[in-house]
């Protein structure tokens, strides 16, 4: 009977782990969505594919090697089997995939309308199989940083579901190609001015804001990596009421500010806002009340905001969705946010983790761009960019019949 | 026969085809196009930069008739159009001389074809 | 032991809360596509601004005090901790959150395409922190009403998932505004004939009611209120079962019931009849068999088609998406029909229950919306509305590169 | 307490099923859009009318006796409760009526843009309740065909979650239809060219496919049975693992066998082939490893872009949304992968299986379209359908508002 | 030199282009529009209130050709719009004067511009 | 008064709005157009099949403008559009002679209401 009581938790475990795996997994349906409407009409059939194709080839490259290098488990997955401790071990890796390509989702949303498509397929590939891993590895993974420093051990590091591990490390990576790729065409006059490129569906934005909203139960509740005990199901618990109560903040605060700056209620700034809330929470939705959530998303809100409009009209650094912005920025917001509610973590910590993310992750993408940009090309010419990627990479139109302006 | 353009306020295009219905006009092509003129265009927002639009939705309707209608067709128009006293963006009239007009159904040509 | 399987109890009943709650949190994206499909394009980005930022209210105020006043729990859930004791706490706010999100979208469809963004939040606000807690408070919360009558030991009023409390309770406050409101500029002409004015996206209506149908599994199956036991999970199955049921009979009544009237299959009424299906059910999804269920959801998908004629052509109330026909109508009919299946609960009772949510919703949201009227204006201007509110409230629009007509 | 350990495990296993059928209920919305987003927008509403109605048609009619035949259970489930052995009854009816209503969304693609809705709506009626359960009886339901000879027991048949019993036999019924509906007009020229058609919003077709991927987790994890064991919780994680491995794999070996031949990377081949990744493993997600499940998804999804190609330009079977190839030829290259990781399984049993259930399908949907076009007519009008379904026979336009080509 | 504009069935867009190529008309400009004349619009249905949607959408031509070529050109045009004995909503066809055509790749002017 | 009725490549229509802004027209009405000429169309692709789109995106200008105006309106479009020595698909300039113009708010007519 015992053994039944191990078995049901087990059980119970393994199911949670699903589930919440499930919710990940839809995230990348939002993503889709999300990138698919803040782009121009011409560029939305790409996106599309690229965004369908990363997740193909993050959740394949991370079966072959990354998972392995990440924590165990053999190339191809062999020493991976149904069987696990206190879940199974399909479970978790099912669980991990998702983690991943929600990183490289992070990347294909900034470097749009411009990117070539298989150039951008190589760099999903090894950032999935090594850049990413690698970083996984020193924080989730507990090993030492080439054997200099234990981010955990020695600085205490925390992030609980990946603010910086997974969305920093993605804008890190975002970030890194922009540079290389520089601004689309048109998007900067000779005199630096910033011209605004619609997207061309804001419904569809919004149902991937939604989307991702939802997903993120499963991104932060899943982290909790336990269920069944009283301890961890209300973990998991106040973690989903976390999570919620900062997105509402991240919306709210965004509104608020857009509304008092801009004279208007922008909705792009709204589902901005929600987002950031999330990533903000993401490092530790743990320990906040749900007050204090609310706040560390409010707080995510205001910083997305400003950080959109420096990055696009002082910096220059053009982010079709703004997710340098809502996934690095605010990514490093919620990484310092946790020793605010956690006595565990330290301002310090927090800061060394963030920077070894950053640099490793920074500079290792930047190299692979740089080669990728040497080697096949990164950036499509200057026709094929008027034109619409969508012509020239998949051969056809997102919305054929629909005239557009 | 001549060959009426009108550039008027999207808002403004039922109450002009009616008034034209009643005076005997059988026919109209509407067109959506973009108009330029001496109203300005208004500014929208997107993630925080403000930008003008220059060119405002309006519509163009092509009326083919005949060389009297010229006239009662203008003031219909305008009575149609112009509803406040006159707002910029009421819209513009050109006429042009029609050589032909056929009606491809019957092979009809000339004025009865209008 | 012993212990473990309390352990497990609770941790199966607060995971199966989190999951309910998740799907329930999901129907803000089915409002939000739902509505955006059935206004005009010009209205679309202010509709979708106006459901993200009403969900993030509802959220935040209900944290600030509804909750409280509704369940206790203290103001700014200072009370609460992950702990609860067959359950976590924290799921429970989590799962009733997401219920006073949904009442308020009701009304936000109701309102569309021409009521000042602004004003509508400081309603939500307001309806979200005390008007919807009350009427909560004297029917799932079990107090008197003003210590008069209790709906529940006096009149034995039944509602199960909430078919009144939050349906029909957001019926109310929506008729209210629509009242104060008006209808749209054009919707009736001088001889009071209603102009139809078209939907302009029905793929994502069809989705939000995709969205709904899915997310009402946790709306009714959450309201069991537990799951580890032979005998909850029994009553969860019966619920899925039969809400499932209730939505297809809908469907398929008001699609029979539009060929036969219309001779064509209106596919804006199969929509209706799917989500009046869903809140026929609602009231009492637990006792009716299969069949019976889809009877139940069969009559409310006849009611609404008749409704939203009426409603439109007769009456005059201009209601863009139908939701005061879907909640509030077919929301009656749900409570009206508990009786037949379930031998607890009396017309009378359901009578007086409807009434006391009716009065007291309809009431309060009259005052508000003529408070509101009064202090910010309620309206957009005439001009205003012509351009759109997308304009005039977001300054953006929702589809920028696709001529419009 | 022994007692209270049976009904948690009741308790999970019922809980499980709830939460895959609400995936697997979810496909509907996938199905929708994705055949909503592959027609011309002028054939939009209906095909969303279809999907909402056939959805509502085999729940409703799978409830009266569709269920019965196929399991037993009473007319009108008379013969259910909420009570089961180790798991609600209700919960397995609710989680075996989403699989037929998916077989029938098949059927809606395929047909699309010239079939009349109401004989649509009469051949779903009459597939859910005879057609559908007789085979499935055959197959799941354990009983011998006709007495003669048994799949299960005489030839080992294996087919775990519904490759050849949903998928193929959806395609069969699909093809029977499209063989006597005929093409879409002007689809071929008189030298029999195809003419390509395109669909009018790829967004809407990608978000179905993501849908479906969703969905689809809980179409083969659902298809374990069981969850509250070690045993069933590991073989519920290798399904999950291995569907979304196989998914991967589809839309890999999809877009690079497009970019290879087409030299584009094909958005709606990277699409079909993510369905087909999914079809491919249906029939065995349970045995193979993650490697292996990818490669069997690959080899579907480079099945599935020969066969589109082959289907539409050399034996001119017009089928607009690629449903004949993605759940039939793939479907049946699902059975055949069986024995390659299954011994239980051999392939002549799977191909005898295959047979019956194609023999049956296809003969009996041949019958019905053939009756049903002597009866009501199947086809509309060529005026109609140069019009779009859309306005003769819902009355009303998808996309109102835009302007199409 | 003549401007010649067509409006015609949709549907028919494709062989009236084939037709004027083997003609040798080598530039059209098309536009969507919106057609009123004899024919009759279409009723819709909405949330079970029907209307009238009085435009049709048609698809207006125009095509820039030499003073020789009308005749031909208005035959083309009529040899394939009116296929079975001509029907309401056919199309009509309007010429008019073109004083000047410039193509501004080579900035040749007159008929070799067409 | 002439009619001056442009056919230009989408990308240009903002540098041909702000050269004819400049040398004083005061209103433009612009159309979307699909163009078929000189310059052939694209391939597509869908589900594995190749075809050929014919009909170009093109944006269409008509500027009403004085006798006096034209010779400088078309001068600055060809600037604006012929940037890299003139390239197939670059567009094709119509000029037709306008008998009256009648500003709606106003009823002038004549070359003041241009
Ligand atoms: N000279 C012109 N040539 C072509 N179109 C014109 C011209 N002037 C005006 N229009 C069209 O008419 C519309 C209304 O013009 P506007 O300048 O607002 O008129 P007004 O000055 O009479 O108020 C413009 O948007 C434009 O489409
Ligand atoms: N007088 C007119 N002026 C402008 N456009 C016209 C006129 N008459 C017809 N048209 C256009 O031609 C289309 C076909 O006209 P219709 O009246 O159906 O032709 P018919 O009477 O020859 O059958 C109309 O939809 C309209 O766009
Ligand atoms: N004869 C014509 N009649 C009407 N429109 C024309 C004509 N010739 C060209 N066009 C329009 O001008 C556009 C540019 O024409 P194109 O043949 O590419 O010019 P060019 O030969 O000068 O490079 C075409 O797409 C078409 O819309």
């Amino acid at each position: 009977m015992e053994n039944q009581i191990l078995e049901l938790q087990y059980a119970l475990d393994t199911f949670y782990f699903l589930v919440m795996g499930a919710l990940v997994m839809w995230m990348a349906a939002g993503f889709s969505m999300l990138e698919a409407g803040l782009v121009r009409s011409k560029n939305t059939a790409e996106i599309l594919t690229k965004n369908i194709g990363l997740f193909a080839i993050a959740c394949t490259m991370y079966m072959v090697y990354g998972y392995d290098l990440m924590y165990g488990g053999g190339l191809l997955l062999d020493g991976i089997s149904g069987e696990g401790e206190t879940y199974s071990n399909a479970a978790d890796f099912y669980f991990q995939v998702v983690f991943v390509a929600t990183a490289m989702s992070i990347v294909s949303g900034a470097v749009a309308e411009r990117m070539k498509l298989f150039s951008f397929f190589v760099f999903a590939a090894i950032f999935t199989t090594i850049i990413y891993p690698m970083e996984g590895l020193w924080t989730w993974g507990g090993a030492s940083v080439f054997g200099i420093y234990s981010l955990g051990d020695d600085f205490g590091f925390l992030d609980f579901a990946g603010s910086g591990i997974v969305h920093m490390a993605g804008a890190a990576a975002a970030l890194a190609g922009v540079l290389i790729l520089g601004p689309r065409k048109g998007k900067y006059d000779k005199d630096g001015n910033s011209k605004p490129m619609l997207g061309a569906n804001l419904p569809l934005a919004t149902l991937g804001t939604f989307i991702l909203w939802m997903g993120w139960f499963g991104f932060n509740g899943g982290s909790v990596l336990a269920m069944a005990s009283k301890e961890s199901a209300d973990a998991v618990a106040m973690v989903f009421l976390n999570t919620n109560a900062a997105a509402a903040g991240g919306v709210i605060a965004a509104l608020l500010l857009a509304k008092a700056w801009f004279g208007k209620a922008d909705l792009t700034m709204a589902l901005n806002g929600a987002l950031a809330g999330l990533v903000a929470i993401t490092a530790g939705p743990d320990t906040p009340s749900a007050l204090v959530a609310t706040l560390i998303g409010a707080v995510g809100g205001l910083i997305v905001v400003f950080s959109i409009v420096i990055l696009d009209r002082k910096l220059r650094i053009d982010d079709p969705v703004g997710a340098i912005s809502v996934h690095g920025v605010v990514g490093l917001w919620g990484l310092l946010a946790v020793p605010l509610t956690n006595s565990s973590a330290s301002f310090v910590g927090q800061l060394v983790g963030a920077g070894t993310i950053f640099v490793w992750v920074f500079g290792t993408s930047l190299l692979l761009w740089l080669g990728l940009k040497a080697a096949m090309g990164i950036r499509v010419s200057e026709e094929e960019e008027e034109d619409g990627v969508d012509l020239t990479e998949c051969g056809l139109e997102a919305y054929p019949e629909f005239v557009t302006k | 026969m001549k060959m009426v353009t009108v550039i008027i306020q999207p808002k403004r295009l039922d109450s002009v085809r009616e008034g034209l219905s009643e005076i005997g006009v059988t026919g109209i092509t509407a067109t959506e196009v973009k108009g330029f003129g001496r109203q300005k265009g208004h500014t929208e927002l997107y993630r925080g930069a403000e930008f003008v639009v220059e060119f405002l939705p309006k519509v163009k309707l092509e009326i083919a008739i005949t060389d009297e209608q010229v006239e009662r067709v203008i003031e219909t128009i305008i009575a149609c159009c112009k509803v406040n006293g006159g707002a910029i963006g009421d819209g513009k009239i050109f006429v042009s001389s029609l050589e032909q007009v056929t009606r491809i159904r019957t092979g009809e040509t000339g004025p009865e074809a209008v």
